[in-house]
């Protein structure tokens, strides 16, 4: 508990921002048309491959023959750039066929 | 002031119903009516409370104003001074007016009141008008062998009639109208431009002759077109009729006879079973085979010459002629007279015995 | 100084350029735009981190340059190969890799770093939450790509297990935290984790599965986040709070959309294919008017055709203005009448003059079936007898050998009617559970109204 | 096989149109047909080609199959073993098919092919009904005196007519239909339950008479209902009557005489210059005062007895019923031939002579 | 400690419901739920202020309590006596005096403490934005209510007096900031700033004032938010970037619901009402589908007047489907039919049938008339002659004596047509300038159908 | 410059914050019926009495013989109070007309 409060008054400005992002989140989404569903999930699927800036992270940080951080760090940018690049890309696909028409 | 109404020779129509009797008895001192006026119209004499059913003699000899549909009136057998209402359509025989003045009357032509928004509760062309671009589908309809609307049965399709309406004016545009109604395809043509508008308000396709001559300052009535244009119109007519079903002329010219439009080749390129339905047959119809209040079969196309069409319709059509004329006293009665004299457009634009 | 300044402006431009990005994508007309924002965002994110001089360490520029290449050409060209019907499981996997990235970067963390306990809390709930959606995701992908029944992985009693697997996993969640914490201990966390979100997914219906990923989505950008915290990076905590909350509205839609609640979605255990209704063994799909008013605003044909339903609803009026707001759009409409539909000779004929449909639109039994095949969409609004397939395939029917519409060629196929009842003939139709087919349940004059402002909105 | 059409008594509709001489050709080896088959639909005998012209007598000696549509063929010369075709009412006098079955003759009624969704594009009860039902509501309006459609002009405000239909089949659907198209507030009856959807489906009143007898199992037929339904009934119409400006009645039994729905008082309580437009004329009529085939005019209330509206129509008409006979030709020839022993639904249910 | 994250956890509540609040006022049904979770959220924020423990200093309840019971009459006396048709003078007044408490408090900051320079920066906008927004609001408070005239205010060249004036206050800022500080100079800048306020709105149309509202609460926002700074109060300054940034966007959406820009409307100079076409020296209103719509879902009883203009725009179907729309909301419906309607003998009702509008809800002239003065709503679609005064009370007019429509006798007349030109006769139509009447500019089926999407997402 | 740049180094989460604020004012706002502008407007503007917070506080730190903070917060309170509850009235008389109807 004490901890908690701890938290609470060392990260105020953290909370709100959290709080004010998760409100964005439902905001921005509140209204989506069914049929962008799916196209939506996988851009937001693309986006949660944010990830990929941690393992970055990480092996800039690993001394140079820390093989096990850098092994798993490579892994883990592989692993995030596939979710990227496939992510936008295969988003990218499911939208063409709203790229025709303009009204 | 009296006021006495005569029944037309042969005639549906009256030009009084009982309903409106009330109304006139503000206006004058006494209201007759000749026997069997409204029998057409399937009223009794006795219907007609708070007037008085008189003979037609009667009438004549003692009534300030006498009204008469056709305005066909014995001048000789009427009261000196009187005032005689009808549709004495002045346009046509310049005379009349000259004659009736003569002989020390006064008349109110029914057929001379300005088309203006004013006047519109009284003016008896539109309202007969109306009726009779109505019928013109419906007595089409009696001689036409086929569906009008589109019909996709299990025993075939039936594509919807054509039909064709030249002339746009008031009865044009209720020949439209219904046609409309029962589901045919709609062209209607005229020389006027403004009536473009009009005619797609109702949905119609407008058949445009381009060339017409403008019109703007001839009161809303049609003028009279070029050689040239006839030729072209006459052309594009002949196309359209070919494949329509049902034509309905209704093209006049105020104190001219009527154009021709329908030619006889027109006719006989039409298909067997279609129909004309001429409403300017009076002044000698628009179409060149046309016969006044007859039916003529040329091959098989029924050519329908009525200008009186609205004389199948006679109860509502009494009805209206009659709201046009009692509304038509209300204007120009006042205080239980009749200023000859008065400057007011609508009274003397009508008053043909100046 | 100035340099790790802009460092922080791109973290934040990247941060709005996701939030944008995906305000843009939830709009059909700006979704391929917002797409590419959220993308540009991405790539600031990343650049930025690659150049922070902030951090300090080996570099190891040709290990991040070959993961960044590997990954980027695997993923591109999975994306690119993939076939257009098999997208939502490509998604799935995406994820997957992205939980399963978080995952590796939490494991790492937990065994080289001496870490305090809140970073350990936060870096454990990376771990899990990472390797609930890495396994679960692959599961789903799986069911989805119809390489798993759902008969093989769920066992008796699934989701009590479920719940005991998580009481278990939680529980040495918290062990590790506050007691000492082993490397054995943690990789039997790990494995637990693992098979938690394969168990977890494993009774969810293979049809469910969408809902699944939106839901496992969600939890990967929370693992984002918790990784954000670990490294105290802000966009890559912003985005994943972010995603994580948009994650769980869109999971919550979908499941509205189906009419059915997240937690009846999770408990499981449904038929194989949600949303339809049943009739005896076979099930008809369902769908809705944003989904067929896409479908049709986004197609070059539309044919209608109307039946004894339409004029019940008396919604040939709204049928037309759905015509011509299809027609604004470039759309071909036409109607499909076919020679006894409705009640007497001629009453699609009344119905459409009365609603003032062109004569040349409407095309008769032949002619309509000889533009069927290439139609993209035939709606069927309140028509049954008369696009029966039983007419043309099944002697033993009572209409066997009437001429009917042949519905079923074009590309796809919308009925809108009430309910399964047959029509007047009092006969099954077939066609309600054609691939092609999905029902459109509702009073037809309802359910164009819909349609109606559904694609007023696009 | 070869098979002739021959024409009614002064029928104005024919049984085979030209354009469908060509389908008959792949299912015959001859096609006959009277001479001046098609006049009344404005055909003339040249444009049957692909058919033989021949006379009455000759068809009926040589022909395998001979159409007629009333079925009044002279059987005395009909050829041995020859199929007749036509509408032989055999509800009405089941006699017909033993009389024929005794000359050697078969016969097909096409008034008894089953009313199956398979079988409506031969159905031809409901091709000439649905014809009947659209004239219904044209010749009414060709004696009513007043417009169908509401009215606000500056000449007076027209109410809407009324107009109720008596039995909502095939016919009065149409007619219900017709007068919707041109502005009518419309009302329907019918006993069976399953016709009231029908009629609000085309955006008509039902006025339902509650307690009507079901009908589920007569085959889409009407059965007869209860004294007390009748009365009931009877009041209703009474009721709506009187207000009623056209009334269209379409109810039959079969096989049994036209119900009596409109009652004597019922027209007298009528507006004058208000039609009743009867269509079960030939079974006795549904209204008291119908005479068959006559306009009768009870104190200016007109009613109209006419089982043959279709013949208003001839063309369409004649293309419908020549529809209906080809298809179902096409449906019963198997081959050149036709299977009298065949046990398919249509073909046997329309086989009188068995 | 516990208590003092209560404060903060209290002020967090504060915030979100603020953020909640706004977003449901922004939709009608749930407006009114919004403006009180708003009103929660503000007294989360002035409780836990008062209950905070970490304010050190004398306490001084009585000040307090004082002055808030005091304002709190003040405020609640005036919000509930004041006229309905004065409330935007109302909200501009408490606006100003937002923006004066803002800057009070800043003017004591700046004279009592010792600040840094940051926040000496802060404190002198707050100042400045906060004076601006007193006075602007309190000039644009006399202007909405007609006590002063534009023409009394704006001097020759305004616009470019204000540019000066504007540098001027800019260059003291900067100099206050950079240089040596005092009071008189303090005292000077206050001045320059209340009276750049006053000059900033002065030259503004009156008509445009609810703009320049909008602006000026936005600026009180800002104030808001920069005494949150000062303070380090994150409830001031959250919600007060949030209302700045809110009311920015509204300034905006008014702006464009005008066809204006918002430096079109700054530069102001425009006539006395904006919004409106100008004939001769009338100037009509005009209206926009969305407040006719609003209009017409929340009144009784509505009165369609159809006109050739009906027929032209063939509007006779999408308007039936306004009446159903409103009719199944408890709108009262009818339609009045003048005899002379169009363009032939019984027009309307051929298009009225068409569209199957039933007979009993057409009024002729008489009953309708007799109906009009009951009925909130009159909509005139594409009618002119049939509508026009001058057939009652201009004997000069060529209609003179002609029965009309005396529409305006209803509470409130919409006129849809596409221009201010006449109709068949010919004649100007006094209706249109008529106080009750608003002109919705249009083709009658484009601004229908417009109507009917704004009613379907009421 | 410089100070702007270490300002934005101290407080990032703050620019977070205050950014992701103007970005949720814009998108709670950006779909309003005109007829809502106005009480809106007003909404907004009690709420921008949140100002008094910081008048409260003032008082709340002054010494109890400050008089010149004392009267002069004493103003602002008052003001503000005003605003604030001035306005949530004004607005909710202004939404009265919003009550009677629901779909
Ligand atoms: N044309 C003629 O002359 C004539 C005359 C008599 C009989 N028939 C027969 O009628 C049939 C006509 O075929 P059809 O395809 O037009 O009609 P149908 O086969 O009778 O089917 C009509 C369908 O419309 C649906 N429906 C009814 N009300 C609806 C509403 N308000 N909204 C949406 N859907 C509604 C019904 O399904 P739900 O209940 O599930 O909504 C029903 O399945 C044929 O069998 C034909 O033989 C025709
Ligand atoms: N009823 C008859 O039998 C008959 C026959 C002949 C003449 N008239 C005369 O016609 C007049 C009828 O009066 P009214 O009030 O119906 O018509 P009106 O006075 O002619 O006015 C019609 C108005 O509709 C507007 N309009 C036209 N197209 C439009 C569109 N697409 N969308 C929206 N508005 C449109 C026009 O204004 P904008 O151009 O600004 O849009 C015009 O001012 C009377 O003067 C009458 O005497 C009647
Ligand atoms: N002010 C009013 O309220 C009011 C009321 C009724 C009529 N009017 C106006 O009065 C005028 C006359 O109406 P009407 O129906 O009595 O006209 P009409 O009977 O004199 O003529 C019928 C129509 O035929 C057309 N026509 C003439 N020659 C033609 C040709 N060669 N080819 C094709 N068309 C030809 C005319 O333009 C006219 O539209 C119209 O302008 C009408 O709008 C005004
Ligand atoms: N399957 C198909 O596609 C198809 C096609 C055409 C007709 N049908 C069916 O055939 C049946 C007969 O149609 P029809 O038009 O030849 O009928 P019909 O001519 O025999 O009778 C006309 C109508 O009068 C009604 N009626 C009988 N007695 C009545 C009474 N006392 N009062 C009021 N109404 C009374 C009947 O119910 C019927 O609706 C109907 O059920 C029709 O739906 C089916």
């Amino acid at each position: 508990m004490d901890q908690i409060i701890h938290f609470i008054n060392d990260n105020l400005l953290l909370i709100y921002l959290l709080i004010f992002t998760v409100l964005l989140g439902f905001e921005v989404i509140s209204k989506v048309p069914t049929v962008l569903h799916t196209p939506l999930m996988s851009g937001a699927n693309a986006i949660s491959g944010v990830v990929i800036i941690g393992a970055i992270i990480l092996i800039r940080r690993s001394a140079t023959d820390d093989y096990f951080s850098l092994a798993f760090g490579t892994l883990a940018i592989a692993l995030g750039m596939i979710n990227v690049v496939g992510g936008f890309a295969v988003t990218d696909r499911m939208l063409e066929m709203f790229k025709k028409k303009k009204k | 002031m009296t006021i006495g109404f005569l029944k037309d020779e042969g005639g549906a129509i009256t030009p009084i119903v009982p309903s409106n009797i009330s109304k006139l008895n503000e206006l004058f001192e006494k209201v007759y009516v000749e026997a069997g006026i409204g029998s057409g119209a399937f009223y009794t004499d006795g219907e007609f409370e708070g007037a008085e059913v008189k003979s037609c003699k009667e009438i004549m000899a003692t009534c300030d104003v006498i009204v008469r549909i056709d305005g066909k009136i014995e001048m000789d057998q009427v009261k000196k001074g009187a005032i005689l209402m009808g549709q004495f359509a002045p346009f046509n025989d310049p005379s009349v007016a000259e004659v009736i003045a003569k002989k020390g009357l006064h008349a109110f032509s029914l057929d001379m009141i300005p088309r203006t928004t004013l006047a519109q509760s009284m003016d008896v062309l539109s309202s007969m008008g109306s009726i009779a671009g109505y019928q013109a589908i419906l007595v089409a309809l009696q001689y036409m062998p086929r569906y009008m609307p589109m019909m996709i049965t299990a025993a075939g399709s039936i594509k919807p009639s054509k039909v064709l309406v030249i002339g746009a004016g008031v009865a044009g545009l209720q020949a439209i109208a219904t046609a409309k109604r029962l589901g045919a395809t709609v062209e209607a043509f005229d020389t006027r431009s403004a009536v473009r508008e009009e005619v797609q308000s109702l949905g119609a396709r407008f058949v445009e002759v381009e060339g017409a001559r403008d019109d703007k300052d001839a009161g809303g009535y049609a003028v009279e077109q070029t050689e040239e244009y006839k030729k072209r119109q006459a052309e594009l007519v002949q196309e359209k009729s070919a494949t329509a079903d049902i034509v309905v002329t209704t093209a006049q010219l105020r104190g001219r006879p009527a154009p021709k439009i329908v030619m006889r080749e027109t006719v006989e390129r039409m298909k067997a079973g279609s129909v004309i339905v001429d409403l300017a047959a009076s002044t000698g119809g628009n179409c060149v085979l046309t016969k006044d209040g007859e039916v003529v079969n040329h091959n098989n196309v029924f050519i329908i010459g009525d200008s009186n069409l609205a004389a199948r319709m006679p109860q509502d059509a009494s009805i209206m002629y009659s709201n046009n004329v009692v509304n038509y006293l209300k204007h120009i009665v006042k205080d239980g007279n009749i200023d000859l004299g008065s400057q007011d457009e609508i009274l003397s634009g009508s008053l043909i015995t100046k | 100084m100035i340099f790790n300044t802009s460092i922080d402006v791109a973290y934040l431009i990247g941060a709005i350029l996701f939030v944008w990005g995906l305000r843009l994508l939830s709009s059909p007309d700006t979704a391929r735009k917002g797409n590419g924002y959220a993308a540009v965002g991405m790539a600031f994110g990343i650049i930025a981190t690659l150049l922070d001089p902030r951090i300090e360490g080996g570099g190891n520029v040709v290990w991040i340059v070959g993961g960044m290449i590997l990954g980027a050409i695997i993923g591109w060209l999975a994306a690119k190969k993939i076939k257009m019907t098999a997208m939502p499981q490509m998604v799935s996997v995406f994820n997957g890799l992205g939980g399963a990235c978080a995952a590796v970067l939490a494991t790492v963390e937990m065994t080289t770093m001496g870490l305090d306990m809140g970073a350990e809390v936060i870096a454990l709930a990376a771990l899990l939450i990472g390797s609930v959606s890495f396994t679960g995701s692959m599961l789903a992908y799986l069911k989805l790509d119809g390489r798993i029944w759902d008969s093989q992985v769920t066992w008796p009693k699934h989701n009590r297990i479920n719940q005991v697997l998580l009481v278990i996993v939680l529980a040495l969640f918290v062990y590790l935290v506050l007691r000492s914490y082993t490397l054995t201990l943690l990789v039997v966390f790990i494995i637990l984790a693992l098979f938690y979100g394969w168990s977890f997914v494993a009774p969810i219906g293979g049809a469910d599965m969408p809902v699944v990923i939106s839901l496992l989505n969600s939890f990967t950008g929370l693992s984002a986040a918790a990784a954000g915290l670990i490294y105290g990076n802000q966009l890559m905590l912003v985005g994943g709070i972010f995603v994580g909350a948009a994650g769980t509205i869109l999971t919550i839609l979908m499941c509205q959309a189906m009419n059915r609640s997240l937690m009846n979605v999770l408990i499981g255990g449904f038929t194989a294919t949600g949303g339809g209704k049943d009739t005896g063994d076979q099930v008809a799909k369902s769908t809705n008017a944003i989904d067929t008013s896409i479908l049709l605003f986004y197609s070059k044909s539309v044919m209608f055709v109307p039946g004894y339903g339409l004029a019940v609803a008396q919604a040939q009026k709204v049928l037309k203005e759905l015509d011509d707001l299809l027609e604004a759009n470039g759309v071909d409409v036409k109607y499909a009448i076919h020679p006894v539909a409705g009640r007497m000779p001629g009453h699609m004929n009344v119905l459409l003059a009365e609603a003032d449909v062109p004569y040349p639109k409407l095309l008769d039994l032949e002619d309509a079936n000889a533009a069927i095949p290439n139609t993209d969409v035939m709606v069927i609004v309140g028509a049954n007898d008369v696009v029966n397939p039983a007419a043309v395939d099944d002697p033993a029917s009572s209409i066997y050998g009437m001429p009917v519409l042949k519905v079923w060629e074009a590309k796809h196929v919308i009925v809108l009617k009430r309910s399964m009842n047959p029509g007047y003939a009092g006969i099954q139709n077939q066609l309600f559970f054609h691939d092609r087919t999905k029902m459109f349940f509702g009073d037809a004059k309802e359910s164009i109204q819909n349609l109606v402002s559904e694609v007023k909105n696009l």
